[in-house]
């Protein structure tokens, strides 16, 4: 029963979060509302005995990920044209009644049953800590874990290539 | 009532389809963008949940590399967001039609 | 099995060391431009006879290899799969990337220093590509996918400062990222509904299957739709291909070609990899739903395409009709794999050298391409002119050009899987096609516009060249490629 | 011998190449005489063959060249039968005499290779349609011929009604080869092959009466097409704008026939469907009629020969409607002869009058050329059916065949007859109108004889315009025998006796000889009588139907087909939109506006579809 009380406030924070950081005008309100909600996920992930798994997710996800949307946020201004105003009647109507049926057709085919896994395996005592996830991670999946190497690589090519202006601007050419 | 694993796939589910609405409502490139890590957190949750139903490590380890995958999109979301706004001076999504038919 | 090792792996291996080098020769060399082309011409090279290599280690054991850890054949949760469809997968992709290359090379030129990048970034994207192919695990899966879509979306805006191309990216990347969230969501559904992420191995999808009867499979279902519109968008088959045409148009010429031919050879033979290889149970589930989309690509496709003005979007279009043909051969199941590869291994070269002609007309940095610019390309420079009708011939499915073999193996294994009305359609689809691919042909040969003469480089000829003599090649003499698919299937 | 046929089609196909890539070094004339030698070889290469069915030496053969797509059982491989031998004979031979006579009437034309490169890939493919042992190659020829024609037809390109036209019959035959290709997927549905002996063989077993007529009626579909047939007819007047070498080639006496012979081709197919039967000589002899009524009134030159074509294509398709296929094929290849040798001889007075068309301003050209003259005198009289020139004895043929089969045939019988007196009606009106009577040139105009090269070919092709039609007389079956490998299994209709044959062969010259009395007596009088009235100026119209057919048929709406036309044409493609009509242009646009350039737009799309497609999948698979 108190893990019920701990999901429905935790699951009540996420939703909270998510839904004000679609409705609210100011973009840094949004991040706030972003951040909320993943704090509360990694809450959640702790319940899934998810432990190294919730602490990736608050050092990354809050910690830097949020750190950059602000940040750029504040780098180009803080755009407030969009608010509620700015959107019709019709986009708003039309879009929740997309997501609301979006989400009926994941509620319908799930209505029964979510998991028909494999319980032939047995169900072992899960437990995700540092250990455990590493030992996989660098076990059956370490040519998954070297192959990341490829996004951080883009990652940083990527965003040289796009967004550093030099100042003699030699380097740049001339768009026809 | 006990806190069962569908609980926690129905609030993913949930939380994927804010994101969803997000994408489509927001005309501010950045808060689309959130609206996509929001999605990508609620298929996070799915595979944590189903992982600890089934016993499977393998779906936290899969979060782990979505969380490395994100983390490249935002910085080059990023990148082209900031791209857009020299060349613009905006990053609203609905002025961006030039390109059409 | 001991020089075996790296094989499976070998392709990424290349091609991520011939990025590095790229960006090493960029920091350390005076004049790194020079050493640029050769260095990720090796690689791309290199990557092809890794695949020959791949092609002829699978024929030798007579099946598919699994592998987890270099070195290490592991069967259960493998992580890369070397069979008949990676190992053709890896040639025609370091082949696509090379002549591809070899085609922006003007753009690289123009970009001067930070040409580097784009080198990179080009050699990654392939890589990326064919790790997609060469895995039976979904996640990997989403991984090489992404890494190929984020390198994509880079190159879409690679030319700073244009509207157009900034445009280009930041629609691609929305778009693309809300796809990619849409097919992750698939897969974590899919990991729901059968607690298993890999295709083959232990307590794999496949071993699901077999061992399992599931009555209820909604979630599996949903997760099935998911995975099956993240990769429609990727191939952009209608409604999923909006983004294609702004996007084309968009981005830089020169990068163009890339974009178009690598993301639908990848994507195709992930689609078969996925469906064919690990969902053939559920094939009269998804088969239907396939068969749908591929007419609404092929009509959606053609009619779009007809009222187009500007030769980038008009490709996009038929790329969007293409998919169309090439989502008809996959409804055949494991019958349709083989002309799948005949048709994508084709088209991939025939729009190749479309968009290399379009980066030579236009320039390599031009956002849009306008189809009166290409007003008497045939006195401007004969051989460009000359060889983009060859193309346009060969796409519209003429008879002796490649596109007509393509189409004639599509129909007809679509027609024995039972989809009649979708060849009717097709053939249909295929008849108004012709006018607007021959509208381009006229375009050409006319005797108004521009006197003055093109001088394309020789590195634009070459790619041209190349890409024109496959398609007549494989029109004529279409059967030696087609023993080799054959045998190009998933496991 | 047969080993080698395959150059036949090889030459050409090398000239076409060679002076396509070569023409410009290779000169004036000769670019012409190395096209003209090359179809000339080929002629020759296929002269012994043919020669062993005319004794009765040879063998229907086979020749396997190499695998195409084997999967499907297309490959490249050559049927050789004595039908296919005839059409070669007679595409090789009218071939090369055109391409002589070219070489003078296009002599000084700026893009001469070129011209001489398309006429011989219209050989090449002509003989790839001929040759071919199963229906995909025959298609591929198919499609080849009609590119080839396409291209011949809008050679003065630079004219807008030439690149008009040349865009029509790429449409009109487009909706053609649309009933040709779904016959195709019908027929490889049903026998699994597209290999003609495989599908010939095994039809009478395989196929229901339902598959057959649903096969026979598309295949129709494309004959009528490419054969120019009610109503599909419509492109092959305007047509008439490429070099005049050209229609007297493609439009008169090879291409046009293309639709005939791949019905004969298919005879096996037709005999197990009545139904199409019926339908096919309804058609024809509807064509036929309308044709001929057009050709009344047209003061062309070349017009009336156009529409003199239709009408014996008519003919012909009555011919093989009721089952007379050899009669049918019979008057394909008299009316080759003298159909040519009608337009080449129209090109050479055309040549003459520099380029004048009207007849009402030829008159008396008798003196001025000779052999024009005489040739296209013994034309007139075969066309028109005159005892004992070629056109009598084949026309003859497929109106008794027609009189026999009984019934409701009578009708088209009637029909028929009443064809042959317009047709003798409007032919003595152009032969008179042009070479009888006062000169009405317009100033400055000198007639004057052609060159050699122009008048060689005619006087080849008057000497089988006059004896062409000995091979086969009632009394003397010669050509039936030789055509009979090809049809068996094909019931004949059953033999007439010679009394009745000679009864209505003299119904017919009676009927032929009032037209030419009358149309005599009334043109050539000192002043041209006046047509005018209602009919003739609807006939002058071709009574609309070319209009009626455009906005009906097409498309739904004549903005379709002006549609088409116009995404061919150059000049519209700078506002695209400007030149897309009808239902297209609507759907198009509305498809346009969806692709707003709106991000959020299409994202809403994404989702929109990614959420149908949950929702199919779970309807499909059970999980509702």
């Amino acid at each position: 029963m108190a893990e019920m009380i701990v999901f429905i406030i935790f699951a009540a924070v996420a939703l909270i979060g998510a839904i004000s950081m679609v409705a609210a005008s100011n973009p840094v309100y949004s991040v706030i509302g972003l951040l909320a909600t993943m704090f509360a996920i990694a809450v959640l992930y702790l319940m899934l005995d998810a432990h190294f798994v919730a602490a990736i997710q608050v050092i990354i996800y809050a910690g830097a990920v949020m750190t950059l949307f602000l940040f750029v946020i504040m780098l180009i201004g803080v755009d407030t044209s969009d608010v509620y105003g700015a959107q019709t009647l019709r986009q708003r109507v039309m879009t929740g009644i997309v997501a609301l049926t979006f989400f009926a057709s994941i509620a319908l085919a799930g209505r029964t049953v979510w998991i028909t896994g494999s319980d032939a395996f047995g169900k072992p005592n899960l437990n995700g800590t540092a250990e455990a996830v590493a030992g996989e991670l660098f076990g059956t999946w370490t040519i998954v874990f070297l192959s990341t190497v490829m996004l951080l690589t883009i990652a940083a090519v990527g965003t040289i290539a796009l967004a550093y202006f030099p100042q003699d601007g030699t380097q740049d050419e001339v768009p026809r | 009532m006990t806190l069962t694993i569908t609980w926690f796939l129905f609030l993913a589910a949930g939380l994927f389809s804010i994101g969803l609405a997000g994408v489509l409502i927001r005309r501010n490139a950045l808060v689309m963008f959130m609206s996509i890590e929001l999605m990508l957190n609620a298929a996070n949750l799915t595979f944590v949940a189903v992982s600890k139903e089934l016993g499977l490590i393998e779906g936290q380890v899969t979060a782990l590399f979505v969380m490395v995958v994100a983390a490249t999109e935002v910085t080059i979301g990023l990148a082209i967001i900031v791209a857009v706004f020299r060349t613009r001076s905006s990053a609203n999504v609905d002025e961006l039609a030039e390109l059409k038919g | 099995m001991q020089n075996m090792a790296l094989l499976p792996v070998a392709f990424e291996v290349i091609l991520v060391t011939g990025a590095m080098l790229v960006l090493l020769v960029a920091v350390i060399a005076d004049k790194p431009r020079k050493m640029w082309a050769p260095i990720a011409g090796v690689a791309f090279l290199a990557s092809v006879v890794a695949g020959v290599f791949q092609w002829r280690a699978v024929a030798e054991t007579g099946g598919g290899l699994f592998f987890s850890t270099p070195g290490l054949v592991i069967v259960r949760s493998p992580m890369v799969v070397m069979d008949g469809l990676s190992a053709f997968a890896a040639i025609v992709l370091g082949l696509v990337g090379f002549v591809a290359f070899v085609g922006s090379w003007d753009l690289v030129t123009v970009l001067g220093k930070r040409s580097a990048e784009f080198v990179a970034l080009s050699l990654l994207a392939v890589a990326g590509l064919h790790m997609m192919t060469a895995t039976p695990n979904l996640i990997v899966i989403f991984i090489g996918l992404e890494t190929a879509s984020i390198c994509f979306y880079v190159l879409a805006g690679f030319i700073r400062g244009s509207k157009q191309s900034d445009e280009s990216a930041l629609k691609y990347f929305l778009l693309g990222s809300l796809s990619s969230a849409m097919f992750l969501y698939g897969i974590a559904l899919v990991f729901g509904a059968t607690g298993s992420l890999t295709i083959y191995g232990a307590n794999s999808i496949r071993d699901f299957f077999s061992l399992t009867l599931i009555t209820e499979p909604g979630i599996l279902l949903a997760g099935l739709a998911l995975m099956l519109a993240g990769l429609f968008f990727k191939v952009s088959a209608a409604p999923f291909h909006q983004w294609a045409p702004d996007v084309y148009q968009g981005a830089p010429s020169g990068a163009v070609a890339l974009m178009a031919a690598g993301v639908k050879v990848a994507g195709f033979a992930v689609l078969a990899r996925i469906f064919v290889g690990g969902f053939i149970s559920q094939i009269d589930t998804w088969a239907p739903v396939m068969a749908v989309i591929a007419a609404l690509s092929m009509v959606l496709g053609t009619t779009m395409a007809l009222v187009q003005t500007d030769l980038k979007r008009l490709l996009a279009y038929s790329g969007v009709a293409h998919s169309g043909y090439l989502l008809a051969t996959l409804v055949a199941g494991i019958d349709g794999v083989p002309p799948m590869w005949f048709y994508v291994s084709t088209y991939a070269f025939m729009i190749i050298g479309a968009f290399t002609v379009v980066s030579v007309v236009n320039g390599p940095t031009s956002s849009g391409a306008p189809i009166a610019s290409f007003k008497g390309l045939a006195k401007r420079s004969p051989a460009m002119g000359w060889l983009l009708a060859i193309i346009m011939f060969g796409m519209s499915g003429m008879p002796f050009f490649a596109g007509f073999v393509g189409k004639v193996l599509a129909f007809v294994v679509a027609g024995e899987a039972g989809y009649l009305w979708l060849v009717v359609i097709g053939t249909l689809a295929t008849v108004i096609g012709l006018a607007f691919y021959l509208r381009v042909v006229a375009t050409i040969f006319s005797s108004e516009g521009d006197e003055e003469k093109l001088e394309p480089s020789r590195s634009s000829r070459f790619v041209v060249a190349i890409c024109a003599a496959i398609t007549v090649l494989f029109g004529i003499v279409p059967w030696p490629l087609l023993d080799v698919v054959r045998e190009a299937l998933p496991l | 011998m047969v080993d080698f046929l395959w150059l036949v089609i090889a030459f050409p196909l090398a000239g076409a190449v060679v002076n396509l890539i070569f023409g410009r070094r290779i000169g004036q004339p000769a670019s012409g005489w190395l096209a003209f030698g090359l179809v000339a070889v080929s002629w020759a290469i296929a002269v012994p063959p043919t020669i062993g069915f005319i004794t009765g030496g040879a063998q229907t053969e086979t020749i396997f060249l190499f695998a195409w797509i084997p999967l499907v059982g297309a490959d490249a491989a050559l049927l050789w039968d004595p039908l296919s031998a005839l059409m070669t004979m007679i595409v090789t031979g009218v071939g090369a005499l055109i391409h002589l006579y070219s070489i003078g009437y296009m002599n000084r034309d700026e893009r001469y290779p070129r011209y001489f490169a398309f006429l011989n890939l219209f050989i090449a493919s002509m003989m790839i349609l001929v040759l071919a042992a199963n229906y995909a190659m025959m298609f591929i020829g198919w499609e080849l011929v009609g590119l080839s024609s396409y291209l011949l037809i809008s050679f003065w390109f630079t004219k807008p009604a030439a690149a008009a036209a040349g865009k029509k019959a790429f449409i009109v035959n487009r909706i053609g080869d649309w009933g040709y290709l779904v016959a195709l997927m019908v027929i490889f549905a049903t026998f699994g092959t597209f290999d003609f002996n495989t599908i010939f063989s095994t039809a009478p077993g395989v196929l229901t009466a339902g598959t057959a007529t649903a096969i026979t009626l598309l295949l129709f579909v494309g004959a009528a097409g490419k054969s120019a047939q009610l109503p599909l007819y419509i492109w092959l007047p305007d047509a008439m704008e490429g070099p005049t070498p050209v229609s007297a080639l493609i439009h008169a006496a090879t291409m046009v026939t293309a639709g005939v012979f791949m019905i004969a081709r298919s005879a096996v197919l037709f005999e197990l469907a009545p139904v199409s039967g019926v339908v096919v000589a309804v058609v024809g002899a509807m064509t036929a009629l309308v044709a001929a009524l057009i050709a009344l009134s047209q003061t062309d030159i070349k017009k009336v020969l156009a529409y003199s074509t239709i009408s014996q294509l008519g003919y012909m398709v009555l011919g093989i409607g009721v089952g007379a296929y050899a009669a049918g094929v019979f008057h394909l290849t008299t009316h080759a002869f003298f159909k040519a040798l009608l337009f080449l001889g129209a090109g050479s007075v055309i040549h003459a009058m520099a380029g004048e068309q009207d007849m009402r301003k030829m008159g008396g050209l008798r003196k001025k050329m000779p052999i024009t003259f005489l040739t296209m005198g013994v034309a007139w009289l075969a066309i028109s059916g005159v005892f004992p020139f070629s056109g009598f004895w084949s026309k003859d043929e497929i109106l008794a065949e027609t009189f026999a089969r009984g019934g409701g045939y009578y009708v088209l019988w009637a029909v028929g007859l009443f064809v042959a007196l317009l047709t003798a009606f409007y032919m003595t009106r152009l032969f008179v109108m042009t070479f009888l009577g006062a000169p009405r040139w317009d100033d400055g105009v000198h007639p004057h004889e052609s060159p050699r090269t122009m008048t060689i070919p005619l006087i080849v092709l008057g000497f089988f315009t006059v004896s062409a039609g000995i091979v086969n007389t009632p009394v003397r079956l010669a050509f039936k025998h030789f055509l009979e490998p090809s049809f068996e299994g094909v019931v004949h209709a059953k033999s007439l006796d010679l009394g009745l044959l000679a009864i209505l062969g003299t119904i017919a010259l009676i009927v032929a000889v009032i037209g030419i009395v009358w149309s005599w007596r009334k043109y050539s009088g000192a002043e041209l009588p006046a047509e005018d009235g209602r009919w003739w100026e609807r006939s002058r119209a071709a009574f609309g139907v070319d209009e009626f057919f455009g906005r009906s048929l097409v498309a739904p709406g004549a903005r379709a087909s002006r549609w088409v036309a116009d995404t061919m044409d150059l000049k519209v493609i700078d506002g695209a939109a400007h030149g897309i009509g009808g239902g297209v242009r609507r759907v198009s646009e509305g498809l346009a506006k969806l692709q707003t350039g709106q991000v959020r737009s299409y994202a809403g799309g994404v989702a929109v579809a990614g959420t149908i497609l949950i929702f199919v999948f779970l309807y499909v698979g059970g999980a509702f």
